[in-house]
């Protein structure tokens, strides 16, 4: 018995997990509650410890780009998240026809990955200028009457990052589904054959509820980099025009370095934080009672 | 003879009019169109990814008076290499006109220690995580997971002070220490998940051979993580290669990474923009990146198989 | 001594003339160097100098716009003191116009070097537009809007704009044509006692709704375009007009044109009007807790504002020199303009960042943004919205 | 073609995967209501054969008759076959009425039809209960049957079935063997059935196909292949424990012998396959099963001493391990019997039960 | 503890998983050079209860001792055990060489001695041209062998196999099972060895633990516990074909019988368990191979007409279904015998050799 404490927390075990300790304690859970804390003083240039209650809230909650933000981070994201996997889902399948060249494919598919936003954001702005690239170009190929600027419209620019977004991250979801997919039993494949069932219907109502795991994968990816999504809106639209594709990510940036009201930034951080939390803690608990069911069932 | 020959000569004898029914030649069609199909997806959609690189490419051949044309998708009238040899060596940012090139040191300087260590650093939390779990170490994950969800941004103000309180802040330790801080959620993931689809007789085995905690990493697992670890190489490469946020902020003036030169080049709030350059530039940083990227992407596939999808 | 400067003058002409600066300082005979720290885009600097600030690594110097930016560095104790050595060069006496002085002279001390000045209030014509179009040259943004349709008619962009970096080429429009509606002592009144009641008023519902025509003369592909590719949509005669700073001279002189002969330049947006503004740039010098490098910091600073110096760094970069003992007569004519009426302090206007917070101009900012790009936003809702925004403001 | 009575006729059918040929112009004729069984080792090809006649791989060469119609190029849906997997392949996310309706409410057949094809299946198969779980929540056997059910409500003509039990433990598989052999009873369809289980292909099959790298070594009755395999691959293949095989030569003359070491057989009651005997290089093979011992040893043709090596009691029988010319060599007794270790025994066989394998070919001889 | 003789002595071990208990109370003595054999169906703790052993697991409750010193918490390592896991654990990316010397290298044993040591123990199991071979390029067999001679070079007391064979196909698996046992009666360590193949079980074992829900059923030698199983678990697991199993009700008194439908079967040779016999429900079973048939059947104690149901034939013998008082009954006959369908027979067999089980509590009365 004596040595029992010694095998719950394997010494060699925490020495070599020191750095995430360090890591999860002392920046995610410290660093993170200093901005919390933050959120609820009247720091402006630099954070300070005078409280002021929930007055950042308030403004915050008051003010139209922080609103108009939020508006569009769900839009960007339901729209992103669902046009990687559909676009991912579609290059994979036509990817896993035992197609000639498939490496090359994959390579083409995957790059923008390598990429950084900023100069995807740079390259797509440019294209999609009216004067200087798809538009000008057809033009002065002849179709004069062609018309195609969503950049410059508040209405269609956020389509516009969208689209950027689907060539950066449809790749990556491609590479993880087309992994998901050839872990789908051959089997299966030869079973809906059999059985007569269009191509199309097996992966509709067969495969794709396979594979829970890879969309998991592809979908979690995404959301990290739906939350985080600055770089894409700084080097595309800056956040317009006016402030039609402003995001959460952006608003904080700009309120702590340029409106120098690093309050509400936590502030509005903080708001961030909150759906993910939600999720992750909802996650969390379905786990652990799925674990509790099957403890109790075995 | 034997049985296997007779049933050789049946089918002869039973075949009927053989001249009557057409041979029963290859059913061709349904191969043909269905293949035209995919093939013209794939190449479409290839097309829509090459777009940017071909007009990045173009573009970085040209002159300034012939993209100021418009014509964006031509191909250069007079194609020159200028803007290539003035974005690596002349291209000015602030006083200093040496091009990309300083940059490119430091940027190399960053990402090898930085992709090193937190490799390592996150191989060994999948590996304690998988076979050494410790009460408490699954909470510890999960607030890592969580991690991974939180905008940069957020912790950026108090890890400022907090590596300025250690006198690390504005220098090559203090962007490691960064880029592994961000790095550790994803690929502790990664290796967790890659470490937990190894067989536990392997870990078993090796402690009956009387292993202990490093030697079973070190010998055993890390020579078998080759494919997630090429995964972790490639994010972090191209994670690293690519940042600028934390590469100007805490990596200190004389170490900035070849993006924030790419960025002065690029981006100036009253200066003459020169696209030819700044493309020639854009192309030159990602470069590394993308090298990395053709060079083992059929690994990239296959170690997401094995790290990602169990997810 | 090494002294780090960040600044955010990137680009080749600026770059030029920053090392004017650097080459003054590293032959100042004390064995000084400048060591060089340049980011682009301003906020990017700014936000960097900030976050090293808050580590405790400030650089030796930064370069600011004037405005309240700094305020905050200087009651927390960030900023060295430069009184001595602004006194020992009469910096009060010989910085003019006041207002420029004034930006680094915060409750009798002096916290920074102002090194330059930039006006933003000009507008810039192609004269062979106006001559195709058949129309005479403008003499105020009333006569232009006038022209303009001509101009369109006559297949060309009447009006040439960018909205790039937030859209600052439009919030520099928007502050030049308050500006020359309400006339400089009236815009004052409205910012310093922010007053609702003028920002509501009559002549700044004239402003949006003349900002609405502009809209209308533009083209379509103004939405990310940065200034200098509209500039160049002037100088190669594909637009009439642009509004912008006098650092666009530049590009017109890089393309080989002349003032006077190919291109216009209209101070203040009314020549009738001349007004300059008093933005530019200034540096501020960061306590480092080590008497020599302070000593370094004060011989740079007193180096910055020294007449050759001044000379030397405004020709290169464009802009007007601070102190009005120095030669300019080989300025071109639209910088004599100006020269001219930042004789008369009643001409000069004062910054905005001078009067409003950081926030209000970023809420200012957001309601043109907005107004510009979305045309359902009324003219009278912008008012009334600018009118809140101004009354509230901090 | 296709005589009446004839439901699967392969002709000269041939299979590459580029440069890889994995069956040669290989002919087979399945008779209506016949189950035959494809055994052979892994990779030899077994599915291969089956999923050409599924019509899930494109044959290269050759054509593939089902009742009487020419269907090489039929999508399989149109063959009237339905088949059953190794892993079963139902649909996860489908409860059990879904995974046997799915294909049927594809196809666009009426409501009340599928729900009357379903009942019928379910009652044959005993999976009522069933209906409304999940596959996750059945066991092996159920998921057995299920899939079975989904080839019944499709009304085939033939059943295809590749390895289905393969998966499950030991009892399962031999319950489910009696159950798949009371089902061909009852729906008296024609049934291909691939098996690398030499069991199941003994006690299941009306002929077996022995098949090795691609070529159909045997066709017959499980007791003909048994007794009589017509080469040493066979003779190995079938049987456990397996058939004993000893080197050595053949003394050819009127009274034929086998030669090992200092052992000489006498062959002149075996009946050779070969046109007269020959001298030379040859296998013997005899099973364990045919080995008698100790008194009865004496009354059989041939009989020699020899010493217990290792004793392995099964349980119903033990094996025993002994030489034989100096190679291994093992028979079957009794689980009563109790020898030990290095104990003299006498043991004896009818060479007229053995088989006789050329060293070269293999083949019998 | 630990009387002189006894190698491993498990005392009063308990494991739970959280709330799932998987070993209770458990009790196990194995003496010095036994082979013992763990056997059980998926799931009941077998190895759980060896990794308990091996230190790879940490025990709830209870101690474990190894040549008489107490284990419980020390190292694996220094427990003198050597562990062959069932995928065989090599480690992919060393040489055999080095898979065999890594626990050395660990441990530091000088260069000479490692050198001698791997040498003895690749020739001992034949693995000298491998040696410096990847698992990768090794066949099932070869794997399996490195796998041992890592325990070997190791020296250790006691060898702990888990199912060293499942993953190998039929042949190989009784190849191996012979090499497993001759090296066993060369070292002669002691050998714990799990499986829950009642094959290997048998033709292995100095004794036999049966184990069902982290319960030792019944510890005996194999023989015994084919014969005179506890309960009818037990009865159940081992044999293949299975026992048959007849539901029915003793009837107690001077000529104790038992009864199913219109049959009875006399039980005054039937030795019983339990003090003194009473009337109740109760499971009777007898194994198809102590049935006979025929003319033999007539000469057994019993005997009862029959019709044949369904024949199996299997190679070496034949599998006949019948019913008995309505319940499925099989036998086995010689191979030759042929069998119709629905063929009337007569069966016999020695109640002697049945066994008797209580129908609630399942045990042997
Ligand atoms: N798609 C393919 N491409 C190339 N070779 C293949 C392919 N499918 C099968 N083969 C090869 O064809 C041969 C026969 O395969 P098949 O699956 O028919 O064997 P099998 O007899 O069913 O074996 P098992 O008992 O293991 O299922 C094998 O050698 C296999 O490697
Ligand atoms: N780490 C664990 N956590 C919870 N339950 C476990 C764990 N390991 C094993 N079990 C449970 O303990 C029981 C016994 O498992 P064990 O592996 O010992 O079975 P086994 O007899 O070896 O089976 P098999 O023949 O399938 O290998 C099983 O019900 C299993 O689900
Ligand atoms: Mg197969
Ligand atoms: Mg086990």
């Amino acid at each position: 018995m004596q040595k029992s404490w010694r095998h719950r927390f394997h010494l060699p075990a925490v020495i070599g997990t020191i750095p995430m300790i360090l890591v999860a304690v002392g920046v995610f859970v410290i660093g993170i509650g200093f901005s919390v804390l933050w959120s609820f003083t009247s720091s402006k240039l630099f954070p300070t410890y005078d409280f002021v209650g929930l007055a950042q809230y308030r403004r915050l909650w008051a003010d139209n780009r922080w609103l108009v933000s939020v508006n569009n981070i769900w839009f960007f994201g339901l729209m992103s998240i669902t046009c990687n996997m559909v676009f991912g889902y579609l290059l994979a399948v036509f990817m896993d026809q035992r197609i000639r060249q498939e490496d090359l494919f994959r390579s083409i598919f995957l790059y923008p990955f390598a990429m950084s936003l900023i100069v995807t954001g740079l390259v797509w702005q440019w294209v999609l200028d009216p004067n200087l690239g798809l538009q000008a170009a057809l033009r002065n190929w002849g179709w004069s009457s062609f018309s195609f600027a969503p950049l410059v419209d508040a209405d269609t620019a956020l389509y516009a990052l969208v689209f950027a977004g689907i060539w950066q991250g449809s790749g990556v979801a491609m590479a993880i589904l087309l992994a998901g997919l050839r872990g789908v039993d051959e089997e299966i494949w030869k079973a809906a054959r059999v059985d007569g069932i269009p191509t199309w219907r097996t992966h509709l109502s067969i495969v794709a509820p396979m594979m829970k795991g890879a969309f998991a994968t592809a979908f979690v990816l995404q959301c990290v980099s739906v939350v985080r999504v600055y770089d894409l809106v700084i080097a595309m639209t800056g956040g317009g025009p006016g402030i039609a594709t402003s995001m959460p990510a952006v608003y904080v940036i700009q309120l702590i370095t340029v409106r120098q009201n690093v309050g509400q930034g936590m502030a509005a951080a903080t708001m961030m934080l909150l759906p993910v939390l939600v999720v992750l803690a909802f996650g969390g608990i379905l786990t652990w009672r799925r674990n509790r069911q099957r403890e109790a069932g075995a | 003879m034997t049985a296997g020959q007779i049933t050789e000569i049946q089918p002869a004898q039973q075949a009927p009019n053989q001249a009557g029914v057409a041979p029963f030649g290859p059913k061709p069609r349904r191969i043909s169109a269905g293949r035209i199909g995919i093939y013209a997806f794939l190449i479409v959609a290839a097309l829509f990814f090459l777009i940017p690189v071909y007009i990045m490419i173009v573009t970085s051949l040209k002159g300034m008076p012939e993209i100021r044309l418009g014509h964006l998708f031509n191909l250069p009238g007079e194609p020159t290499f200028q803007p290539w040899a003035d974005a690596w060596l002349h291209a000015c940012t602030g006083r200093d006109c040496f091009g990309l090139s300083p940059g490119f040191y430091n940027s190399v300087k960053i990402t090898l220690p930085s992709v090193a260590i937190s490799i390592i650093c996150a191989s060994i939390n999948g590996y304690a995580l998988t076979f050494w779990p410790y009460k408490g170490a699954n909470l510890l994950f999960g607030l890592l997971v969580f991690g991974a969800f939180v905008p940069y941004q957020v912790v950026i103000y108090p890890l400022i002070i907090g590596l300025s309180s250690v006198g690390l802040f504005a220098s090559l330790p203090g962007i490691i220490i960064v880029h592994t801080i961000f790095g550790m959620p994803i690929l502790t993931l990664l290796f967790r998940n890659f470490y937990a689809a190894i067989p536990v007789e392997l870990f078993k085995a090796a402690r009956v051979d009387g292993a202990g905690f490093w030697r079973i990493f070190f010998y055993i697992m890390l020579p078998m993580s080759v494919p997630i670890t090429v995964v972790a190489v490639i994010l972090q490469v191209t994670g690293i290669w690519n940042d600028f946020l934390f590469g100007i902020v805490f990596a200190g003036r004389s170490n900035w990474p070849m993006t924030v030169q790419l960025n002065n080049i690029v981006n100036t709030t009253t200066g003459v923009r020169e696209y030819n350059v700044n493309m020639a530039a854009t192309i030159l940083t990602a470069a590394v990146p993308l090298l990395i990227y053709f060079i083992s992407g059929r690994w990239f596939v296959r170690g997401i198989a094995a790290g990602a999808v169990k997810g | 001594t090494d002294l780090e400067v960040i600044h955010w003058w990137t680009s080749k002409g600026e770059s030029a003339a920053v090392s004017q600066f650097a080459k003054a300082f590293d032959n100042d005979g004390h064995g000084d160097k400048w060591v060089d720290s340049a980011i682009a885009l301003g906020e990017t600097a700014r936000s960097t100098v900030m976050q090293r600030v808050l580590g405790g690594d400030p650089p030796g110097a930064a370069q600011f716009n004037p405005g309240r930016q700094y305020e905050e560095l200087i009651s927390g104790g960030k900023l060295l003191d430069l009184t001595d050595i602004a006194t020992a060069g009469k910096w009060d006496e010989v910085i003019r116009p006041k207002a420029i002085g004034s930006a680094c002279l915060v409750d009798g001390h002096w916290w920074c070097v102002p090194v330059n000045i930039h006006s933003n209030y000009w507008a810039w014509y192609s004269k062979p537009v106006f001559e195709k179009a058949g129309v005479p040259e403008p003499k105020s943004l009333a006569d232009f809007i006038a022209a303009a349709p001509k101009i369109k008619e006559a297949g060309l962009i009447p009006f040439a704009i960018g909205g790039d970096g937030n859209g600052w080429q439009i919030q520099l429009l928007f502050q030049d044509m308050v500006t020359e509606a309400l006339g400089v002592a009236k815009r004052d009144e409205m910012y310093t006692k922010k007053s609702a009641e003028i920002a509501g008023g009559p002549e700044m519902k004239g402003v949006f709704t003349q900002l609405r025509a502009l809209k209308q003369f533009t083209d379509n592909g103004y939405a990310n375009r940065n200034w200098n590719d509209t500039t160049n949509l002037v100088i190669t005669g594909k637009a009439g007009l642009q509004v912008m700073g006098d650092w666009a001279r530049g590009e017109f002189a890089a393309a080989g044109m002349t003032g006077v002969k190919d291109f216009g330049c209209m101070i203040g947006l009314n020549e009738a009007k001349p007004v300059v503004s008093t933005d530019g740039d200034i540096i501020v010098f960061f306590k480092q807790g080590n008497a020599d490098v302070e000593a370094a910091q004060k011989r740079l600073a007193a180096l910055l504002i020294s007449p050759e110096v001044q000379v030397a760094f405004n020709n290169a970069k464009g802009s007007m020199p601070v102190r009005g003992d120095v030669d300019m007569s080989t300025a071109d004519p639209c910088m004599q303009k100006s020269l001219k009426a930042v004789e008369d302090p009643s001409n000069v206007v004062t910054a905005t960042n001078w009067f409003i917070t950081e926030n209000t101009t970023q809420q200012i900012n957001e309601l043109v943004g907005q107004f510009f790009a979305d045309d359902s936003v009324t003219a009278d809702d912008a008012t009334a919205k600018f009118a809140t925004i101004i009354g509230n403001s901090d | 073609m296709a005589q009446n009575g004839t439901s699967v006729s392969i002709q000269d059918l041939s299979l590459s995967f580029g440069v890889v040929t994995v069956l040669q112009t290989l002919n087979l004729d399945v008779a209506e209501g016949e189950f035959i069984v494809l055994l052979g080792p892994s990779g030899c090809g077994k599915s291969t054969l089956l999923n050409c006649i599924a019509g899930l791989l494109d044959v290269s060469e050759g054509s593939i008759f089902i009742k009487g119609k020419n269907v090489t190029w039929e999508e399989p849906k149109d063959r009237g076959i339905g088949m059953v997997f190794q892993s079963y392949a139902l649909y996860p996310q489908m409860t059990v009425e879904k995974n046997l309706s799915f294909g049927l409410r594809v196809a666009g057949t009426p409501k009340d039809e599928i729900a009357k094809r379903i009942a019928r299946a379910a009652e044959i198969l005993q999976i009522e209960p069933l209906l409304q779980r999940k596959p996750a929540a059945l066991s092996g056997g159920q998921r057995q049957r299920v899939a079975i059910g989904r080839a019944l409500v499709r009304d085939v003509d033939v059943f295809l079935f590749d390895e289905p039990l393969s998966n499950l433990d030991a009892k399962l598989r031999a319950e489910l063997r009696v159950e798949i052999k009371l089902l061909h009873r009852r729906l008296q369809n024609t049934m291909i059935y691939v098996t690398h289980d030499q069991i199941e292909a003994m006690t299941l099959a009306d002929r077996i196909a022995v098949m090795k790298g691609g070529v159909i070594q045997q066709l017959d009755a499980p007791q003909t292949i048994y007794n009589r395999p017509v080469n040493r691959f066979v003779a190995g293949f079938l049987g456990s424990p397996a058939m004993n095989f000893i080197d050595g030569q053949t003394e050819a003359g009127a009274s034929a012998a086998f030669k090992t070491g200092n052992v000489s057989i006498p062959l002149d009651r075996y009946a050779f396959d070969t046109a007269g005997n020959s001298s030379g290089p040859c296998v013997f093979g005899i099973r364990p099963e045919h080995v008698a011992f100790g008194e009865a040893a004496n009354a059989m043709p041939f009989a020699i001493d020899a010493a217990v090596e290792i004793v392995e009691p099964m349980g119903s029988d033990t094996l025993v391990w002994t030489k034989l010319g100096g190679q291994n060599f093992s028979f079957r007794v009794e689980a009563e019997k109790t020898l030990r270790n290095g104990e003299p025994i006498r043991i004896g066989f009818d060479p007229a039960r053995a088989s006789l394998f050329d060293s070269q070919s293999g083949n019998r001889m």
